[in-house]
């Protein structure tokens, strides 16, 4: 039993961290919004030079074959500084979705690029009626003589707006799912773009009589769910780190400001009634370190994985809605406005507990997962 | 005891439905169950209707124009109010410096200040809270410098609500020297808000609504005979806003309609295990919890009106009426983020505007369920945070 | 709309008050469990005397035909003074089950004894495998040419130790439950009393080919579990009454108690966090007072009973749990200790939620009845 | 990061698990599993077996006779001793007396004390806490004056648990006058129960258990090479013992073996809505949110017992172990007496003991689960109250 990081995982988060620290400022992250782009480019090429967008990816294309701490090293730091840059979109699912499904001439065309930097992806598979059930795809891909036809509606895809490909997951005449490489613009695809309150960007698509070749299918596995479920819960594991990140980060600010704002003639921070609830802050920071840190050594060995990040997932759901919730109440009147940066790591928080199945629907797949002693 | 209405309280309902439904206007309706932003004259509006009718000073006496309801009237008429999916009363004239005015005024005052109030011709803000002074409120550092017959005013006001929109200011302004107890240097004093050296910068909340604002006065003259009761004695209208009139704030009703919005929506929702989301028993026994406690609340609400009607103080118990209806609120804004599931996150303000013709994002008003959220945990901390009221509660009613 | 008591039942409610603080001092109280007797005889005179025992019963027999407010009066008092003589098992539940489901004759021939205190009762409905379901009958009644014969068994039963006369359910062939009278003693009838943890006492009933009398059927209703239904909703409402009493006292004594308990050089009851704490435990009080209200008013009205009182029976529950656990937390040891009158009271809470359907049970109910605007 | 054991930690869980199976005595176990109540010569039969196998000193180091352990090969021993169903080791001797002895202690007092304590020839038992000294435990009054070669020892100890039984008790008493802080005039003294003026009076706790009481000094002579480490300097050696050795005070083990005896007798037991409780979502939900809450402490334990294992303190973040282990279980306490159901009441505490053969009330321990229920709220009282623990938390860990 081993829980501390190796030499290479300590540099990467110091690496990941000084990122953060240098890039990330909460007026730098403004003006990055303001600017109406979805993320930083530049941001983008940097990760690729520093060998990051290798850690997620698989050997065969140049990746690294990074472990779940390996990628969640890097994620809890975003958590930190409330990174932009679409890591889980591209990389976790669209890649993820590449190596996973992928035929060896489509990872080779694709991986390679996504390692150096070149490509963004977004893989759209939830629809409206489906809520968080991954298996409910109602959108249909009919294959004709000389090309696939798609119909049906896609909902809250992560960075489509920013994407250069497109993954769209759709049912066949066989009852399968596949997924398909549908580039933008094509037509018969509609985009709606929009930025998130976390200030990400997503898109609802709409997919009417959308024509697309007979190479776009994603390899020639019968069903698809499997892989997107695995993806599904990487990325929600990862969210998980995330999530950590920003609550640890919540808790700082917390205990700064009650530690220099003054009433009644003190600081704050002096009250034992807010005491013990930043105590019980802390208390759920730190639960939802280690279940996180449960769910990523089991997710790195032979466990139930699913089980695993559903009890992390609900878990870290309910402790990042009242470390939100307690921030904000201990900032008081600041703490709900727009210029303050606490605000805005709730709002990624409030993000990250509606996606990828929210706590009730982990907990609920928790509870109905097999006990072992 | 007897929970049923008298013929009268009855006939009174039926005569308040009977004025909704003819005279509320459906486009403010509309607006309102949509989730749409309002404009000033939206709200404008809508006073005035109730003002024509006579409605419009529910908690004042009749010999200022107001209703002088019964507490039961007034429960049922909020109630049917928020049925109706009207607009909240605008709080700070008609709530705030109007029973200040016709309380603690000159018979001059009242003649110049009611009559545009109860007939919300003028829009007034309240100038209460500053950057430094918020729980602490008694350490407020405007100051008003006496200088003829004027006060000079500098100083800084914050969380001001909706002030982008008034045309007058109420404010607790400090006269007195620091001899005096912070409580003891404090005047109320009414500023008109074109006076030069007036500022309104808007602060723009985590849902981007443009609410509250900081209210800036550098050297405002403002005329001695604004001054409501005597120099440093202000803290006594501010204390009489805060333990006169709290019914209202446990917010039933509404939370109540809000209720009923929920369930419907759930029941469109897939739980993703079948059946809808309100058919599921971990989603329903949370609901359900929630609205026991609502049912609580709603007779906590009730006993304090039967106080109220048998002549006694609401008192410091009504604390409770700030705590539950703020955390029974805070948590349907909860459910409502839950129901919404991946449209929790699509920010589209514009689709909540009038005249938005563009693609729908999300079902009803479930995409700005998070902005609700968000916008809505100021309800625990403005008004006496919940931590006040729970030392209000300690101090006041168990006496530690 | 009226919340004020009137005259009389405001005299009615000194005068249990007074009873109360005369006669239920915690050590008084203590003897009389130490005495080994269920209740005090002498007390349940008193209460004929006083006319109280007519209060629930029907005009008929000389009752007063009380409201549920009127007897909601007399257990919020007696919950206050942990009162142990048998009013829900004698009165609400033995009496009310012979007066709606009794021929004339029996009503005639035991509630007039009822009233003048001459006569305790016991209802045996609940089975082990029923837990609170309520028409999970298996006990079985067969009619013979010239007796009843019982077979099954009865779980905790209240009072039966005391009681001159069981009236136990069964199931008829027809399908329909019964209410039979037993006397103790009966050959076939093994009862197994107990002290229950709240002081009152109760027993387990085995029957094993118990012969009855052909009229020691309760009336000829096809199918008692209607009236059981009602009489154990009121059973619930009025232990609700009994917890509210309780809950008011254990607030009661613990703000006492911190403004006298001193540490750190300082009464307790001057710590913030214990002071927001105690804040808490009075708004649970105050919000079972208007929940258990709601559903007074309800049943003296012609409301949604069953609904209304499972609102303020899973509220008023949570709220026990909390308001006891907080009050022997922030007593601290002696909180736990045998010989401080504030555990006594929370193991009548504990006892309450148990008892008519716990919070769950309840909140179920509530949760499924219709919901008008 | 590795969450697997290594080949030794697996061989070391191996031969953990065949002592266990083949030393544990089946009647000690039988008790357990039926939750009836330890004697006395239970206890120390089951110490005497680790005793002689050399795993009576778990936190000990080797040259005192202890197992000189790694953080993982005591955390594998106790969840395996708690899944086997043992009972815990009692802590005064073996988890508190014997390290300050080793720590604090003269060669002498080393060798006189120690072999019994690990040996388990002498019951010890605790004396901080008083009357008027619970969570602030240096206000302590029980005073020990210098008299030629002895102390003579007056005032009153409470809470001591098992002081029937014991043999021994150590002490903190004041030694130091008033001119002193109250923390600088304690001394840690080992006493003699049987010592002439030293009288024990039982404390009856909730659940009727004979478990702690008071124990009364008047006039007590010690010998003054009872002493451990200086005069007035005995807070050292209390603080030692609170932040030396906290593991395992989460439960983690115990907890889930009751959640697994919970899960059989929820399955057994109806819902009242056709299914068992354990197929009640009602019921699951909140039981799946315990299970993970129990899952993350289990980590958090590891975590600290990896810094233990970097030579690193505990520190004051493991009051968390204190604070969810408490708490898990007594969410788990409210759950058994909600599996009781009706059977919550029945207070039948002769069919828990050993002999019994009357007609059992109630499906398994369950007519039990009100009684423990109420006895474990002490848990969130006692070694510090989990108000104490926040309390340190904020100072120490967050600075506030």
């Amino acid at each position: 039993m081993d829980f501390d990081y190796s030499d290479e995982q300590q540099l990467l988060r110091d690496s990941v961290a000084r990122f953060v620290r240098e890039e990330y400022a909460f007026d730098a992250r403004k003006r990055l919004i303001a600017s109406g782009q979805a993320f930083s480019a530049s941001h983008w090429s940097l990760f690729a030079e520093l060998g990051w967008l290798a850690v997620p990816l698989p050997e065969s294309c140049g990746g690294l074959d990074g472990s779940a701490v390996d990628n969640a090293i890097i994620l809890e730091e975003f958590g930190r500084g409330l990174v932009l840059e679409p890591w889980i979109p591209t990389l976790t699912l669209g890649a993820g979705a590449i190596a996973a499904l992928g035929s060896p001439a489509q990872q080779q065309a694709l991986l390679a690029r996504v390692v150096a930097g070149e490509l963004q992806l977004a893989l759209a598979h939830f629809e409206s009626a489906a809520r968080y059930d991954a298996t409910a795809i109602a959108t249909r891909a009919l294959r004709h003589a000389d090309h696939w036809q798609l119909d049906g509606g896609k909902c809250v895809v992560l960075n489509a707006p920013a994407a250069d490909l497109l993954l769209v997951s759709a049912r066949e005449a066989s009852g399968g799912v596949a997924v398909f490489l549908v580039e933008p613009g094509t037509p018969g695809l509609r985009m709606q773009p929009y930025r998130n309150i976390d200030g990400t960007m997503a898109a609802e698509l709409l997919l009417e009589g959308l024509r697309l070749p007979v190479d776009a299918r994603l390899g020639d596995q019968p069903d698809a769910l499997p892989a997107l479920g695995i993806l599904h819960d990487r990325a929600a594991l990862l969210a998980c780190a995330e999530a950590v990140g920003a609550m640890a980060v919540l808790l700082q600010k917390t205990v700064e400001y009650t530690r220099t704002r003054r009433q009644f003639g003190v600081a704050i921070g002096s009250f034992q009634a807010l005491q013990h609830r930043m105590a019980d802050m802390f208390i759920e920071v730190e639960q939802s370190r280690s279940i996180l840190m449960m769910a990523l050594l089991t997710a790195d060995s032979s466990g139930d994985i699913p089980r695993a990040v559903s009890a992390a997932k609900s878990r870290i759901g309910r402790a990042a809605r009242k470390v939100g919730q307690e921030a904000i109440q201990l900032h008081g009147g600041i703490g709900v406005t727009e210029d303050l940066d606490v605000g805005h790591y709730v709002k990624r928080l409030i993000a990250i507990e509606a996606l990828f199945g929210n706590s009730d629907w982990h907990l609920r797949r928790f509870g109905s997962a097999g006990h072992a002693a | 005891m007897d929970i049923r209405f008298s013929p009268q309280e009855t006939a009174f309902q039926e005569e308040v439905r009977r004025f909704l439904a003819d005279e509320y206007p459906a486009d403010i309706r509309r607006k309102m169950q949509g989730g749409l932003q309002l404009e000033r004259e939206d709200h404008v509006r809508w006073q005035q209707l109730l003002a024509r009718r006579g409605w419009a000073g529910v908690n004042w006496p009749v010999e200022h124009g107001g209703t002088g309801w019964t507490p039961v009237q007034k429960y049922i008429f909020s109630t049917e109010c928020a049925l109706a999916h009207t607009p909240r009363i605008v709080p700070f004239g008609l709530g705030m410096v109007g029973p200040v005015i016709y309380t603690f005024g000159t018979e001059e005052q009242k003649a110049r200040f009611l009559p545009d109030i109860l007939a919300s011709r003028v829009w007034w803000c309240q100038g209460y809270s500053e950057p430094n002074s918020g729980s602490d409120l008694a350490s407020l550092q405007t100051r008003a410098v006496r200088d003829g017959e004027h006060y000079v005013v500098n100083g800084t006001k914050t969380w001001t609500t909706m002030a982008q929109w008034a045309e007058w200011i109420f404010c607790l302004v400090r006269t007195g020297g620091p001899e005096l107890k912070p409580q003891a240097g404090i005047s109320f004093l009414l500023i008109d808000m074109k006076t030069p050296g007036v500022r309104v910068s808007p602060i723009r909340l985590l849902d981007g609504t443009p609410e509250v604002n900081e209210v800036h006065f550098e050297d405002v003259r403002v005329p001695v005979e604004n001054l409501i009761g005597e120099e440093n004695r202000g803290w006594t209208c501010a204390k009489y806003l805060l333990t006169h009139e709290r019914t209202g704030i446990a917010q039933v009703a509404r939370s109540r309609v809000r209720i009923a919005e929920l369930r419907k929506l759930a029941a469109q929702t897939p739980a993703g295990s079948g059946g809808s989301l309100l058919e599921d028993a971990f989603f329903l026994r949370r609901l359900a919890e929630l609205e026991t406690e609502l049912i609580a609340l709603e007779y906590t609400e009730l006993r304090t009106l039967a106080n109220l009607s048998a002549g006694k103080s609401p008192g410091p118990a009504s604390s409770i009426l700030k705590i539950k209806g703020t955390e029974v609120a805070q948590a349907l804004d909860e459910f409502f983020v839950e129901v919404a599931g991946l449209h929790a996150l699509p920010c589209v303000p514009e689709q909540f505007r009038e005249g938005f013709t563009g693609d729908h994002v999300g079902p009803g008003t479930l995409a700005a369920a998070a902005g609700v959220y968000l916008n809505n945990r100021k309800a625990s901390i403005y008004g006496g945070s919940n931590e006040i009221q729970r030392n209000i509660i300690a101090k006041e009613v168990l006496g530690l």
